[in-house]
This record gives structure tokens, C-alpha cells and sequence, in this order.
């Protein structure tokens, strides 16, 4: 009767979680088990496999394990692969930006702006360029909002503009001085080869150009949107998936406070 | 097959309403012309290519009689007149015209009737061009065959059509049977159509002749390595709308998403204007034995999948009509609808299988044209492919005709070529492991499925008798699709828009229309 | 419900002959006794932990017996004997044996009539254990709520016990129902049950009454928090079979799998010790008010699933009666069966749904226990995502008990927290998705089904009348299931096998026998 | 009336192929798109979804796109990212050890035997260890074979004995010295924390202390068994997932030729 069953596995690394060292997780701390797939164009054959066997191994995947392979017909060929990712991450270091106010509710933004503003808050917005997936920005703005949460246009104390899909960038700024604007929102699905980059910074240049930079709050928003990208291409905020009109129109006061826009 | 008892009176009540409708609409139509519509006459009089600009001649020429304030006339009068005044041929009129050289407008004129028997003489090249490329098509299905339905449709959207080649044959290989190539956004309100083979879109690649020629060529070829006749797709709806059918016609392409209200509501398209562009793109489109598709999905992108479910019905049936009436045949209506309900709701599968059941029955000879999951799609992969998979149970059970495979990273990007092998692949498996469900398994009398049928059909049925009281212009005014309104004088394209004068011909109506059965 | 017609006369004849083969077998049983049926009772009289060599005491007191050639007279006996005459506890003597300073076949004899009534009055605080924790489960299910049926049954098998605690804990968070820790690989050879908290395994952790122990305590706390009784699962099958039911008994452990037939099969355990383990294990078991799951599922990793679908309603109807035999109520029998059929074969899934639809009907009550896909699943974790989600969509529409989770990595290794989090997403959303298609789908009469179920149903009633005649050891050693042969005198195990002596008692039994309903 | 359009995007790599520099392909040559899922050890929040992201920038992508983020509940989270991966293969220096003789048909591999060697070749093989997967060897051995390729017993020229399963090394290995074997075939499915590797080398090392390895060809197989690990640990061949019963009765035959073993 012997327990040298007990014995046989050496304990390789150790398993005690650190937070300056996060690896990925199979089923046994630091594991390091993660799942890739992708396509080479190369053939289906033993070679193609390698060569997918050798790209994860420079992704620094240890033992990486082809599970699958999928002829794709015209000379590319497509991998699962599982492996140990060598890498990890430090956890204590990391320092999201996010949009630093806290978010009231529709009522109390309404009631923020008769005590701070005073008058009400005009918002003017549009997905621009030749981006036409309105969804987004109408669950922002619309008065029937979105997944329960209410739109801006419900907002007693805003005055809400929203000029639709395929907007030119120009005519989103006339009439953001038009009205008057208090709040220039902008809404970009399209991402695609990065279509939504050079369309953004121009609305920035126009705004700009205007002279109005300084009394409007710019807003982007968007699946691909981070607040991080938002900042980088010049704009006050940005607003991903999930977002709710509630966040945006708890920053645009907040923000107008802040920079004393009245 | 299994089916499920709907209300005939009401299926009669509704179709009634929708003709009456299509009617009222076409005597609108049948006075007005625009200038796409013009821009079709001169391609397919055989004008082509573009001037030192990049500007196409057709658009050169048709523009050149719009300045000339006599429009109202439309392109064939003049060009027609100018042949038979110069010798010249109409592509060396176009040229002449947009170097400036020549003014169509200002020939003498030929008597009406010698220009009409001159039209019909120059018209008749193309028309034998297209009949033939339809005779192609059926000798090629005839001798390699083709895919069992539903067919599997997938698109292939690099941006760059050489690349689109390689994904497409990939995709043919792997089993699919209808290549769509995605235009690049925006192209649908450019209101020309882009010129030569392309390399640089956003998430599409240009609709230009030069490109379906190409991805035409390399499914030929594919198909005769597959042993299956590949089908290439491409989109007719935007300001160019029967341009676009003409170009397909003439390169053979063999299903193309055709439906005047998708422009309306999600393009901002000028409802007078893509209605007129709409007819006769279908007449070219029937005539090519050229599927359409149409697009009432779009509806349950924006609208609850629940609550709309009867608006596209009410969709279907007007585009039915329309489709009738520009000579279409039922078996080339690719009446489309879409798998869009919350993946969370309780019994979900059953109204999805209820609506689809419906469509089948209301429809019976359409090869009915089923969207994939999109709005409640997410970064979710592996959700998205059993999401999908649910879509193709119910698309083999119900047996729809076309099926625009989902894509399990549509809430990412356009699909990568190895995001369609898992699509086709997750198809395949179920529509053979599930192969005749359809006829084994049968709806209970009463149940869920057969009330929520009936429940979306009478709200159909409502809806039509009140868009054939208003007319169809006016319900798009009041926003009652896709909850999205419209101005009869709003949207792009309706300067293009222009009544018939007296001397206004268009031979290839009469030549076409009648469709795939007008020989 | 849906159903489809079966011939009645045929059920009633499988069942009768599956009763006779039983009753047979049951004669051999009864005479029989093993060593790890005495280590049991050894258990259930308080005797635990392990030697200095970390050999267990019941072993060691039962080799004790067994060493002193006295086997027969069955460890009760002695045990109590030696309680009567020295006045220590079980445990106190278990340790006196080992340690050497005591011989308890040598000891003087009580009348058995004295023993009889000690013995019973030993068993009594143990009995009353496991009448205790049936009742705090039944009152935790009351007070907290459990899932919906199919309930959601998950793996977990880090090989360390307090990973498989996180792992667990996940899984409960996300949905699961039911957790089983896999044992490692192996232990259902040892003749002997592993001691304390384990940490290392391969593919599997060990099953210990520590192990169950700390899985039932984070089970209970992740129960309270989700507000749903979190089952425990764990593997009665193997050399230890009624001692790790009466850990099992215990520790509160709610489902066990459970299945002679399995050990001999595809562990090589001689089949005559492992029947007679079997009805003790069962026994115990169905006082307990554990779920049994027995293992017929397994024929169809070696065997083809349409060749050997009548073998596993065969051993379904054979395990029916050896659990009715042992005092197993109908709610508590966990008849196995699986997905396994081939995914290219055409209308395989119509096959899946007549397998799962008989199973259903032939037995009624029972929380049948589906298993997944395994053998065509593949490297391919997307396409193994939807052969899954094909097995969950039989499962809610035939109303199985318990959905033995597939996982999309099921080719690769064993469940990562990832894919179990996947797989109950995928079980989720179709179970919701699809609540009611059982009682709104109904089968065709006549159709592929229904033909399909009676063909499987006729086959399996030819093989009992066939195993009626030859008895089950015969049938076994003609290799009729699984296409696996297995000797009478072979395999592993037989050494522990003994004829009961004329001093043989166990009070367990008559204690037990009877099931949840025996208060 | 302008073709602006066609000018936007700017062409950020060279879209050509290069056999030298293989990249991972999702729409356009050299993308190097790749997908990855793995879980953390993190509680679902906005830092764990960065730390997803450094990960995958550690493992070389670029541009990582956190598709989606899913609570396991325990304080652990799961993701699915997108992304372009830098790295890239040389393909043109891929060498795959690969079994090096050509596989005969069952008549042309007794036609080989009676040829050349003139007797009965005699092959034992066995599912060894803790391993209970006989399918695979079944697959091999039975006469039945596996998907349509009938297994050694059905071979005139060989006399096949199969084990079973969960066969000890020291069983297996005194069986070939009964009946004089030629060829032990060892197969192993289970690879749990390697489990496989110490159960494989054992089995070498007791061929070697009996004094039989020159004259026994010594092959292992199953799914996770690449040739290169099997020579690694010692073994004459191994053969992976899909392999049948002539590519082993092939390689056996002409080893045994090769090596003078009559
Ligand atoms: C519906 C839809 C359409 C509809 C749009 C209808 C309409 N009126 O909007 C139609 C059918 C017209 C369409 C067309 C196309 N689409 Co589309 N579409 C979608 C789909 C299915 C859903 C998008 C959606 O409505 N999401 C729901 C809303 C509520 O979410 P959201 O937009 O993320 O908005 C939230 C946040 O992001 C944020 N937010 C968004 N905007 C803003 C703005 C501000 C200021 C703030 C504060 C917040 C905010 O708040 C919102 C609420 O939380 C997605 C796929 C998917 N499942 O995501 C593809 C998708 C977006 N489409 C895509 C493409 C490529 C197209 C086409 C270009 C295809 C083509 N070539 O024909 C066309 C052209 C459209 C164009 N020119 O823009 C791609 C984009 C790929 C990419 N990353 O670039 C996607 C991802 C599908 C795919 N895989 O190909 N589409
Ligand atoms: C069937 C099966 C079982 C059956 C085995 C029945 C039997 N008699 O074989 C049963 C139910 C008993 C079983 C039990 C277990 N299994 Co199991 N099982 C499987 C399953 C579903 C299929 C394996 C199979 O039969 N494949 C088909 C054969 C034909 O393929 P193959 O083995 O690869 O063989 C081919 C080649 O590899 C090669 N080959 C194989 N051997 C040899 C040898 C030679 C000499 C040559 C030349 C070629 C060769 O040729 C063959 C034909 O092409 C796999 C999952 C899967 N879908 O792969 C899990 C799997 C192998 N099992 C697994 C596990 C963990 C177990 C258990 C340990 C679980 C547990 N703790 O209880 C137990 C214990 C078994 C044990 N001690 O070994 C894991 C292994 C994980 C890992 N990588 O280590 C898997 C991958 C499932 C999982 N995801 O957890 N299992
Ligand atoms: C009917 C119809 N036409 C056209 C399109 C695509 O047109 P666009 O190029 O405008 O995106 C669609 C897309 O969904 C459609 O449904
Ligand atoms: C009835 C039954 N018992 C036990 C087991 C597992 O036992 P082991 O630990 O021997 O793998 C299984 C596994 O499939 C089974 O079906």
C-alpha cells in the first residue's frame, strides 16, 4: 500500500499570488495559461504548424500547444493554440485615467445646474464624419435614453441638440455656435483602419480654429473610445461602452464649474 | 413540412393593402426620373470611364444636360439624337461632351418616332449582353451545380479588392455559397459611382465595375474548383441605386441588396428620389435574374426585435409589391428579416422561430434572406458563436433561403478571414446534424409559437391599411418605421429629382421589365 | 410534455428481465462480503485517520482480521466483540490493533445475540449523522433555494483541493448547480482511500473525507451568498466504493457517482468484488439521500453512439433495479447517458433528441444525468462551443435532470475557470433562451424520432432478455457491453472478495436499507 | 464631386509577403492580428482590464483591444482581446522532425515483411502508467482498426499483442521479453502536469537495464506526442493525433531493416 502517488509532481513554480508579478491563470496560481488563435499565411501543413508553434514562443508562450489547425483553402492556414505566457504584469503600478467626477442622478444634475449654472445647459451633438450608427448617441441624448436610463433631451435643465448620423464636423460646429453650445458631443462607431483618428483631431482643429475651445466641454464617445484616446486627440472626455447619459451629463457640469464656463 | 395555422384573411387583408399601396406610389414614380436613373440610360447605352478628373462620363454627360436646363427631356432623347446626328458612338458622344466639344442639347432634332426606333436599335446590345450573362449563370448552375439552401452568405470587407479576392475564395472553399462584398462606408450617398479596381476603404470596399469584374473572374474560377456555382453580391441601395444594378448586371453578379426604404431611414436618402431609383433599379435587377435583397433587418438594429417585429412584416409585404410591379420574380425576392431579439428573454428562440415560420409561410417561394444576431452581439466571442448557432437552428428549421452567416466577432470588426471559416463552419454543422427538423418536428396548435405568429401578423395587417390610407411618403413623414422620420423634401439626392417632359423615352423599361421571364 | 409513442409492452418486458437479472445477482451478493464493505462499516462505526506509515486504520484493523484468517466472520463482529470486552472506543481499538498491542480475533467471545444488540446500539450515532445531514439539506434547500432543472453540473479538477475551492466557488458565482471533484487519476485503483487535505493530483484531486470536508464548507458559504444550495459531487466507483459513499454519507455530499458497471468496464475491478461493494455503496447512498449517477454514458467513448444507444438504455433499465434493490428512490436515480453521436452525421441531432426524449419517458422521475460531447470534440474550442450548445438545446427540450456541462476545451486539458465560466454562459442562455420548447414542440408520429427511439428500445429489450438468460457475470465476460470482455476471476480486486461466515453482521443494512424514506 | 475619400488612410506597413517575416493575417497581409482570451487573478474592474492590456502589449501587441471582460466571481476576471502582434516567423528556416519513412499500405507492409525479414514480426503495446485511454492504441492494435484503417492484428506479418490498459512498465516490458518482441508501442493520452514524461523515461530506462533497447524498436504515440518529444525522451518514433496503423507498422518494418534486426 503506497501513497508514491503523492510524490510524483514537483512543484515547478511557485504559486503564491504576488501582486507586482500578476500572471494569467489557468487553474493553478501563476500558471500563466492563456488561449491564442490566429492565421498564417502559409499552407496548411507540419511547417505552417511550427511556424505557428514559434510565433507563440515569441509572444512568450512556454510549451505552447497547437490544438487546432483549420486549412483556410488558399494557402493559409488557421491555429488554436494554449500555452504558458511568461510574462506578467504589475498590478500596484497601474493607474487607470478615468473621468474624475462622480455621477449624480438626472435629478441631481438638474438640480447642480440651477444651483451652479444658473441658466440652462446647451449640448449640441452628432456622429460625425461618415459614421452612421446613431444607436449610440441617441441613447445618450434621446429622451427615452437607454436600457432604462433617460436621455439628455429629459433633462429639465439642458437643452439638447441632436443633429444624427453623417454629421461633416463643420456643420456640427456652426451649430454649436448657432445655439451657443455649452457641450459639443461627438459619437464614432466606425473604427475600422482607424477611420475615427484624423475625423476627431479635425473636429478639434475646427473648434479651434473658431476660437471656441475654451467655453465649450468637447465629449467623445464610442465602443473604441477611451477616456485615455479622448484626452490624447484633445478633447475634455471620452466615454466607452456602457456609458449612460447620467456620466456625461455629470461631467459637462461638473467640468463647466470647474473651468468656471457660466 | 411542419407549419402553423395563421389567419389567411389576414395574409390577404395585408398584401391587399400593400398593392394598393405600391400602386399609389408607382403613379408617382412613373412620372419622375432622376438624374442616377439618367446616368443608368447612358451606361447602359455603353458610356464608361471617367474624364481627367476622375469624374465618370455618365455623370459628365448627364450633368452637361442638366446645366443645359433640359434635364425633363432625360439623357436618351439627346443622346439617342446626337447618334443619329453625329455617327458618333455614345461613348465617343460622352467624351466629346465632357471635353467640352460638343453640346448634345442644342443638335437639331430628329422627329420623336426616329429617335425612339434608334433607341431600341442601340438598346438592344446591352439587353442581349445581359440576357446572356443570365443564360451563363444558369448553365453554369446547371453544370457544376450549386450549394443546398439555405445558402450560406458571407462578405468579405477589406477595403482592398485584391484582398477581398483571396478572402472570398477562401470562403468559397470553405463551403460558402453567396460572396457579398461590403462597400466602404459612405459610398452609398456619393451620388457617382467610383471608377477602376480599388484598394482603400473603411470597413468596405468600392462598388465599381472594375471590381465586380474582378471578384466575378475569381469565383468563376473557384466555383470550378469547388464544383458549386459561387455567388457574387454586392449593394444597389444609396443615390445610385440603378446604377449600380446596371453595372451588376452587366458583370454578372447574381444577388444584390436592393430596397429604396433601407436609403430612406438609415441613410438619410431623399424618399422621392431613391422610390423613383428603386424601380428601375429592380427592373434591371429582374431582368439579370439578379436576386435583390431587401432590408427591413435594418428596422431591428434600432427597434426592439419584440415589439417592431410586425413593421417588418409590413415591409415585406410592400416590398413584395414593389418587387411585382418592376417585374420580379417571387423566386428572386430575398425579402430579408432578422434573428434580433435580447439573447436574455425568456423563450427568446421561440418568437424567433414564430417570426421566421411566418415569413416562410407568407412567402413560400422567396429564398427569404435571414440576418444574423448584430445589436446584441458583444466582445464575446465565444457567446457570439452560440448566438450564431441558435440563428442557423432556426434558419434550417424554418427553411429560409439565403443565410447571412453571423460572425462571432461582429461587435468587433469586419470579419477576419478566419472569423468566416468558423461561421461557415458552425453552419454547416448545424444545418447537416439538423438537416430536416423541419419536416420531423412539428408546432403545437395553439402554443407560443402559432399565437405569437398570428399576434405579429394582425399588427402587420393594421399597419398596412393605414400606410394605404395615408400613402407611403406620408407614414415615412410620421417616423412609424424604424422609428425614424423622414421629410418628403429632406435627405440627399432630391435635386436629382425631375419630372418627365414630353419627349422623356426610356426603351430599356420596356425592353426589361417583365424580368428574368421577358425573353 | 411532448411526447412521442413508445411501445409499452416493450418497456414493461426490458423491465421485467432487468428485475430477474438483479434478483439473480442479488443472491450472489448476499451471501458476499469485501474488504472495503468491512473497512466501511469500520468507517461508519468512527474508525478514521492513518497509521505512522499513513496507512488508514480501517485498513489496518480490517487486514488485522484478514491476516488472522477470521475474514469471514466480517469485521462487525470482532469490532464489537472487542468493544464489549475492553470497553474502549472503535477508534481506541483500531488503534490498538495498529499499533500491535491488541488482537481482537483472539479476544473471548460474547454471545451473538449480545454483540447484535451492541453493535446496533454503535451504529445508532452514526445513523442519526446522516439522517442529520439529509435533514440540513433538505432544510437548506427550503430556506434557500436551489437551481432550475437541468441543473447546471460542473467539474472541477485542479488536483489541488483549495484551488478546486476557488475554482468552485467561481463556478457557483456564475451558475453552476452542481460541483463534482474529479478524483485524480488512479485512485479508483487504490484499495485504500487517501487521508487529510491533498494538494497534488493529476487530473483530478483525491477524494478524502478532509477533501470533502473543506469542498462542502466553501460550498455551503458560497451557497448563502448566491442564494442557491450549491450541490457536492463526488466518485463512489472504484476499489473504495461504499467507503467513500459513507464519507460521502458524512460529509454531506449530495450526488455520488455510482456505478459497478463502470469499474469493471473501464477500470479493469473485478467484477464480483465490485457488485457486492456496490449494494452496500447504494445503500448508503440512497439513505443519505445522495443522488447516484451511474455511468452507461462511458459505453459511448469507446463504443459508436448509434451502433450502442440500445447498450445504454440496457444498462439504464439494469441499474434502475440495483439501485431499487439497495433502496433508491426514483428521485434519486441519475441514470447516465450522452451526446456522443458523431457531429458530421446527418440528422444526428434528431438521433440525440429521440435518445434523450425515450430516456425521458421510459423513466420519469429519475434526474437523468446527460453528459456532454468528448469524443468528436477536438483542438477546436469554437466549434466545440456549439457542439455543446446543441447538447444543452436536447437538454431543455427533453427535460434532463442534470446537464453535465461540456467544455469547449474538453480535447485539451481539464477545465480552466475560464471555460467553465464559458460553458455555463452557454447553458444559461440556451436554457433560458429556449425554457419552454418542450411543451410547445411536438415530434412527428411515425417520423424519424419516434422510429428512431422504438428501434433503440427494441434492441435494448432483445439484449436484457438475452443477459436474463445468460446472467450478468456471463454477459460481462462475452463482452456485450462497451465491447469491452472482462473475466469472472480476473481483474483487479478479487483478493478482497469473501463468503460471509455464520458470524457475519452488518447492521448498516437493515439500519439504511430503505432509503431517504427510511426514518 | 470629390474622390477625397480615397485618400485617407495612409499605408502604415508594407502589405507585401515575406517568407522571411511571417506575421499572423486577419484581413490584409502582414496585420498580424492575433486573438487572445486568458483570466486574471484580479477583481473585475477598470485596473484589471489594463493589466489585461499591458499583458498583452508585454507579449507583443500592439494596439490591444479588451473586447470584453467577464466578473468569475472570486475575485478573478476574464478577457478576450484583439490586437496586432509584432513578431514574426521565419519560415523559410522551419525543419519539422517528421517520421523519415513512407507509409506502405497493410498488403505492402507484409509484402515488406516477408521480403525482408522473412518471419513474424511481433509488436506489444499497451496504454501504460495510470493511463486508462485505450482508445488510441485500440485505434492501432484491434483488429478492427480505426476509420477504415484496420489495426496490426490484421496483419498477416504481425503478431500483435495489446495490454490494455494501465499496464506497469515493468509488465509491459517483461511481456516483450516473453514473446520476444520487436516492437513495444506505449501510448499515453494523459499529459496532466506532465504526467507523461516520467511514466515515458521510466519505461527507457527498464528497457535499457534489461539489455533489449538495441534490439527492440521502441515507439510511443497519442494526441499531445510529437515525434520530437519521443526521440527527446528516447523513443525510435512518436506519432501524434490522426495517425494510423500503417504509418506505425511502415516505420516499424523499415526501422527494424535499417537496424539490422532480424
Ligand atoms: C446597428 C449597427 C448598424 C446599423 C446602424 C443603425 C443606426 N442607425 O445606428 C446599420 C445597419 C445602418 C449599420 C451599418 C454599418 N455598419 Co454597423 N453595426 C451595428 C451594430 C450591430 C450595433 C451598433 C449599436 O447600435 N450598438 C448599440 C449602442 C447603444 O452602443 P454604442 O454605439 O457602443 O454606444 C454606447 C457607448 O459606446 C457610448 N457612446 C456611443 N456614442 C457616444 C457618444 C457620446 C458623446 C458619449 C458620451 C457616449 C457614447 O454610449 C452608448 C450607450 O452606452 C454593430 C455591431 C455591434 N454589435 O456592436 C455594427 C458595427 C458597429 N458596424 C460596423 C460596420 C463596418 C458598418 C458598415 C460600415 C458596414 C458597411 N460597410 O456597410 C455600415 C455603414 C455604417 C456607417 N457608415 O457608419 C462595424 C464597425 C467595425 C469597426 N470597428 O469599425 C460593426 C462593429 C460590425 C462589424 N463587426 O462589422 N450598422
Ligand atoms: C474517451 C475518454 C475517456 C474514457 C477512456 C475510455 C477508454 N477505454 O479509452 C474514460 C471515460 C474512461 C476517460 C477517463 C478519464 N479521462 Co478521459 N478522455 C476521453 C476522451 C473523451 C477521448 C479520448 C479518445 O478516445 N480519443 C480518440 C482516440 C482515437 O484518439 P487518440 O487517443 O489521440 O489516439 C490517436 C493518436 O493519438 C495515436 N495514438 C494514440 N496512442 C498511440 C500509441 C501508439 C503507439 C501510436 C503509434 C499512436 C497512438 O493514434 C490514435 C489514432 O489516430 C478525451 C477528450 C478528447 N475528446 O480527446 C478525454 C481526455 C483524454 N481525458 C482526460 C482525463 C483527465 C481523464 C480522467 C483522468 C478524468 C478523471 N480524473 O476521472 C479519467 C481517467 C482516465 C485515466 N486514468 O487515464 C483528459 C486528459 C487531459 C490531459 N491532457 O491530460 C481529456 C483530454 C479530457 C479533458 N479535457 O479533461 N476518458
Ligand atoms: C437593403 C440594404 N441595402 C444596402 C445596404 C448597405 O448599404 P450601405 O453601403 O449604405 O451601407 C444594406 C446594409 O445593411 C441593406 O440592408
Ligand atoms: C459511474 C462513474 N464512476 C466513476 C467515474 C470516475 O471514476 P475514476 O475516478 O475511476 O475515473 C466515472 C467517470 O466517468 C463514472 O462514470
Amino acid at each position: 500500500m503506497s501513497s508514491g502517488l503523492y510524490s510524483m509532481e514537483k512543484k515547478e513554480f511557485d504559486k503564491t499570488f504576488d501582486k507586482t508579478r500578476v500572471k494569467a491563470y489557468g487553474d493553478t496560481m501563476n500558471d500563466g495559461k492563456v488561449q491564442l488563435s490566429f492565421t498564417l499565411p502559409l499552407p496548411y501543413s507540419e511547417e505552417a504548424k511550427e511556424a505557428a508553434r514559434q510565433l507563440a514562443i515569441k509572444m512568450g508562450i512556454e510549451e505552447p500547444n497547437v490544438t487546432y489547425m483549420m486549412d483556410l483553402g488558399v494557402g493559409y492556414t488557421f491555429f488554436v493554440v494554449y500555452g504558458s505566457c511568461i510574462h506578467s504584469v504589475d498590478a500596484t503600478k497601474i493607474v487607470v485615467p478615468k473621468v474624475e467626477t462622480n455621477t449624480m442622478s438626472m435629478d441631481e444634475v438638474d438640480e447642480y445646474i440651477r444651483k451652479n449654472i444658473g441658466r440652462k445647459v446647451v449640448v449640441v451633438g452628432a456622429c460625425t464624419g461618415t459614421d452612421a450608427h446613431t444607436v449610440g448617441i441617441d441613447a445618450i441624448m434621446n429622451m427615452k435614453g437607454y436600457a432604462g436610463h433617460y436621455g439628455l433631451e429629459r433633462y429639465q435643465m439642458i437643452e439638447a441638440y441632436n443633429l444624427g448620423s453623417q454629421v461633416p464636423n463643420e456643420v456640427l460646429v456652426a451649430k454649436a455656435i448657432e445655439v451657443n453650445a455649452d457641450a459639443i458631443l461627438v459619437s464614432q462607431v466606425v473604427t475600422q483602419k482607424n477611420v475615427h483618428i484624423p475625423n476627431m483631431t479635425e473636429l478639434v482643429e475646427i473648434v479651434e480654429a473658431e476660437g471656441i475651445r475654451d467655453r465649450v466641454v468637447l465629449v467623445a464617445g464610442g465602443p473604441r473610445i477611451s477616456h485615455e484616446l479622448a484626452k490624447e486627440l484633445g478633447y475634455d472626455a471620452g466615454f466607452g461602452a456602457g456609458s449612460f447619459a447620467e456620466d456625461v451629463a455629470s461631467f459637462i457640469v461638473q467640468e463647466m464649474v470647474s473651468r468656471g464656463i457660466k | 413540412m411542419a407549419y402553423i395555422n395563421l389567419n389567411e384573411e389576414l395574409i390577404k387583408r395585408a398584401r391587399d393593402a400593400a398593392r394598393n399601396i405600391a400602386i399609389d406610389t408607382q403613379k408617382f414614380i412613373d412620372v419622375h426620373s432622376t438624374v442616377s436613373t439618367e446616368r443608368t440610360i447612358a451606361r447602359l447605352y455603353g458610356i464608361d470611364g471617367v474624364d481627367e478628373n476622375g469624374v465618370p462620363l455618365p455623370n459628365r454627360i448627364v450633368d452637361h444636360i442638366k446645366d443645359n436646363g433640359a434635364l425633363e427631356d432625360g439623357l436618351s432623347y439627346y443622346l439617342v439624337n446626337a447618334v443619329l446626328e453625329t455617327n458618333l458612338s455614345t461613348q465617343e458622344i460622352a467624351e466629346e461632351v465632357a471635353k467640352g466639344n460638343l453640346n448634345i442639347v442644342r443638335l437639331n432634332k430628329h422627329s420623336l418616332d426616329e429617335i425612339r426606333k434608334k433607341a431600341y436599335e442601340l438598346a438592344y446590345p446591352m439587353v442581349e449582353r445581359i440576357k446572356k450573362n443570365r443564360r451563363t449563370r444558369e448553365d453554369m448552375i446547371k453544370n457544376i451545380g450549386e450549394g443546398d439552401k439555405p445558402y450560406l452568405y458571407v462578405i468579405v470587407a477589406t477595403g482592398n479588392i485584391y484582398e477581398d479576392v483571396v478572402q472570398a475564395q477562401s470562403a468559397a472553399k470553405q463551403g460558402a455559397d453567396i460572396i457579398a462584398v461590403i462597400r466602404t462606408t459612405g459610398q452609398s450617398l456619393l451620388d457617382y459611382v467610383p471608377y477602376g479596381a480599388t484598394t482603400e476603404g473603411f470597413g468596405g470596399t468600392y462598388a465599381t465595375q472594375e471590381n465586380f469584374r474582378i471578384m466575378r473572374r475569381a469565383l468563376d474560377e473557384v466555383s470550378l474548383e469547388v464544383g458549386r456555382y459561387i455567388r457574387l453580391c454586392n449593394y444597389c441601395s444609396g443615390l445610385c441605386m440603378p446604377e449600380i444594378a446596371a453595372m451588376g448586371a452587366m458583370e454578372r453578379l447574381d444577388v444584390m441588396l436592393n430596397d429604396a426604404l433601407y436609403g430612406i431611414l438609415f441613410r438619410d436618402i431623399n424618399m422621392q428620389r431613391t422610390i423613383i431609383d428603386q424601380f428601375f433599379s429592380r427592373v434591371i435587377n429582374g431582368f439579370a435574374g439578379v436576386i435583390i435583397n431587401t432590408g427591413e433587418d435594418n428596422y431591428l438594429t434600432t427597434a426592439d426585435a419584440v415589439e417592431a417585429a410586425h413593421t417588418v412584416l409590413a415591409s415585406q409585404f410592400i416590398n413584395e409589391q414593389f418587387a411585382k410591379m418592376a417585374g420580379i420574380l417571387e423566386e428572386q425576392m430575398g425579402l430579408g428579416h432578422a434573428f434580433e431579439m435580447n439573447p436574455d428573454l425568456k423563450d427568446g428562440f421561440l418568437f424567433e422561430l414564430a417570426q421566421a415560420q411566418m415569413a416562410r409561410q407568407i412567402f413560400p417561394k422567396a429564398p427569404l434572406k435571414y440576418m444574423p444576431p448584430t445589436k446584441f452581439m458583444t466582445g464575446n466571442i465565444f457567446k457570439g458563436h452560440i448566438q450564431d448557432a441558435l440563428f442557423n437552428v432556426v434558419s434550417i428549421w424554418t427553411k429560409q433561403g439565403i443565410q447571412l452567416l453571423g460572425m462571432l466577432t461582429e461587435a468587433i470588426h469586419t470579419p477576419f478571414i478566419s472569423d468566416r471559416a468558423l461561421s461557415i463552419e458552425n453552419a454547416r454543422y448545424i444545418f447537416n446534424n439538423m438537416k430536416s427538423i423541419g419536416d420531423e418536428i412539428e408546432f403545437k396548435r395553439g402554443g407560443i409559437v402559432e399565437r405569437r405568429a398570428n399576434e405579429v401578423l394582425q399588427r402587420a395587417t393594421v399597419l398596412l391599411e393605414e400606410i394605404e390610407k395615408e400613402g407611403l411618403f406620408t407614414t415615412l413623414e410620421k417616423g412609424i418605421f424604424a422609428d425614424i422620420k423622414r421629410s418628403r423634401y429632406g435627405g440627399k439626392g432630391l435635386d436629382g429629382v425631375f419630372k418627365k417632359g414630353e419627349n422623356y423615352i426610356n426603351e430599356f423599361i420596356p425592353l426589361m421589365l417583365g424580368g428574368a421571364n421577358n425573353e
